[in-house]
């Protein structure tokens, strides 16, 4: 299977949802280790990025993860932000030229996003940001031929969870050192929600 | 004669004007431009609230940015991303004491580089 | 359990009370007091702002002042030295990055020198 | 001669006459190397203090001095509150116990005004501060034996000349660096009034 811009399209909608839905939840998961606005710099951000989506039309994956790119990144305002928007950028210019987008395209994709993360924020793997659940997809990806959505699904799962035992090295939950350990970091379960719903949208497209 | 523009970028709108208050008193030639909370001017940061001061506060010297924690950092890497310029910078200093020294250095007409390099002075205090 | 108390001084109100907005979205249970401007609420610090400020924020574990510029260091003193309590420390670091860190580290329950020791590391900027 | 509690009265009024007299100039002087606000400063705190001074009744220079020094360090707010402050509490607590103050009393007096002014700013003479006049006054007063109101004014007026042409490495101006050079110290100006005032007090009282 491969990406096309139909899937694209839905993969924005249906995180949008997913982040809309727990929003509360997002924040109140930041609220326990950081300022408590994870949920609302998400809502905002997204319900902005489909706004944009929906309302342009599209001949490639590129420009609507270019158009979510700049909306995130300009609208969003917390550390979410830049660095969801960096993803986005990355992910777009990694697939810049396709028609639709291919397991490997993606994979790529997944792996400048995650380069782009770590040129933003200056974390690396294991600080309790959302690159945690980022990084283990990428390996996922890398280590399959096509898209799997169960295991997209169990793999971001896993690692959203596993943010909970680690100590915050970057961010806002740095701050509190040992004290942020047995919280979830709320990045990452807003990572888990985007991987989530591309499996949704990759179960749909089989 | 033209000098390096002073951004100040905060969680807080309020911060950011008090702090334009303080270096008034003493400097009066130098674009000082704030971008303190997010749009619905909560607390938060602004990349548009950034890019404005960016633009008003720009002269030919360049313009330098500063930044309360770590998110309004990464915003205003972002800002200097969209914008056209080339010289601007942003200096890794703390807010208030480093930019109340990069105002009065640029208010002597010192270069993009002088301002950061005497903006970084504050991290060994002696006043 | 009580909690070490914040000062924050500053020459404008605007600058310690966006502070305060700032810390009061991370951190709850900590005395946070500020003393802002001149008695007139122009630039400038007062003295007895600090005292009223110190009162406010006391706690069993003590109070920790923070402050902008030089002259507000001095004020601060002699704050200190008005009151009738020894529990009470300067922290010689930036006023915005250094209260931040010592309002969430006062929140964890240390002890005054904990909390300024925790201060004092954003003079070795990491995050 | 002997400095009596009108003496010591007379001199606080004598420097608020002068410092209300010259506020804008002290104010225009901090303009060009400060935040411009001495003169404002001085004239509230003076004004304070003579109001509190002609409003209560002494039996020692000490008490009136020690009133002097809480009403500049409680409402002066600038630098210049706390270092003349301490100055004069310093001062008061010299002379306790003396009905009346002695050239040699006096002297150890502005010597611990001195101790106190460093203490608190931590700085030397030759930063451009008050101190340059202080010290050169102290100097003075140690190498005489007696009150001398014609040296005591030529000595604080060419010491506060000379800041003119010295760098600041304390205050407000040290931040100007070479800038602040040509430039008279605001705070050695009112302390020249604050000398000046004292040698006319001294001449009434010959
Ligand atoms: N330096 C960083 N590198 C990578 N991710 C980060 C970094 N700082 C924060 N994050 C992620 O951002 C999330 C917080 O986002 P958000 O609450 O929207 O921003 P803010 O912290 O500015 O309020 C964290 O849970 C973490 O996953
Ligand atoms: N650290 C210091 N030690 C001694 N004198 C100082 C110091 N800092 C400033 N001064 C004196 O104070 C004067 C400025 O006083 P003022 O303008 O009232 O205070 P501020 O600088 O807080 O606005 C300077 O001209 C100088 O003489
Ligand atoms: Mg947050
Ligand atoms: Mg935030
Ligand atoms: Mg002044
Ligand atoms: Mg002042």
């Amino acid at each position: 299977m491969e990406l096309q811009v139909q899937h694209a399209l839905n993969w924005i909608e249906k995180t949008n949802e997913k982040i809309q839905t727990n929003k509360d939840y997002l924040s109140a998961l930041d609220r326990a280790i950081g300022d408590g606005d994870h949920g609302l710099n998400m809502a905002r951000g997204f319900q902005e990025a489909v706004g944009k989506t929906t309302s342009s039309s599209y001949t490639s994956v590129s420009d609507i993860f270019k158009d979510v790119a700049m909306t995130l990144m300009s609208k969003v305002g917390g550390a979410s932000g830049p660095l969801y928007g960096t993803a986005f950028l990355k992910m777009s210019m990694a697939v810049k030229g396709e028609d639709s987008v291919s397991h490997e395209r993606f994979t790529k994709g997944v792996e400048e996003a995650i380069n782009g993360i770590i040129q933003r924020g200056k974390a690396k793997e294991g600080d309790k940001t959302l690159l945690d659940v980022w990084t283990p997809v990428l390996r996922m990806l890398q280590e399959q031929s096509d898209f799997e959505a169960d295991s997209l699904e169990n793999t971001a799962k896993s690692a959203m969870e596993s943010t909970k035992d680690v100590m915050a090295i970057k961010g806002r939950a740095a701050y509190l050192k040992e004290r942020s350990i047995g919280h979830l970091d709320p990045g990452s379960v807003s990572s888990y929600y985007l991987f989530a719903s591309l499996a949704e949208v990759l179960k749909e497209g089989e | 004669m033209s000098h390096v523009g002073i951004v100040l970028i905060s969680h807080s709108s309020k911060v950011v004007e008090g702090i334009k208050d303080i270096i008034r008193q003493v400097v009066h030639d130098v674009p000082v431009e704030v971008a303190g909370g997010t749009d619905d001017n909560d607390i938060g940061t602004s990349v548009e609230k950034v890019q404005g001061a960016i633009e008003r506060a720009y002269s030919e010297k360049g313009v330098l940015l500063f930044f309360d924690l770590g998110s309004a950092r990464m915003n205003a890497e972002v800002a200097i991303e969209l914008s056209e310029y080339d010289n601007i910078k942003i200096a890794d200093v703390p807010l208030l004491e480093g930019s109340y020294v990069g105002a009065v250095e640029s208010g002597m007409g010192k270069s993009l580089e002088e301002v950061l390099e005497s903006a970084k002075s504050v991290l060994n205090p002696n006043h």
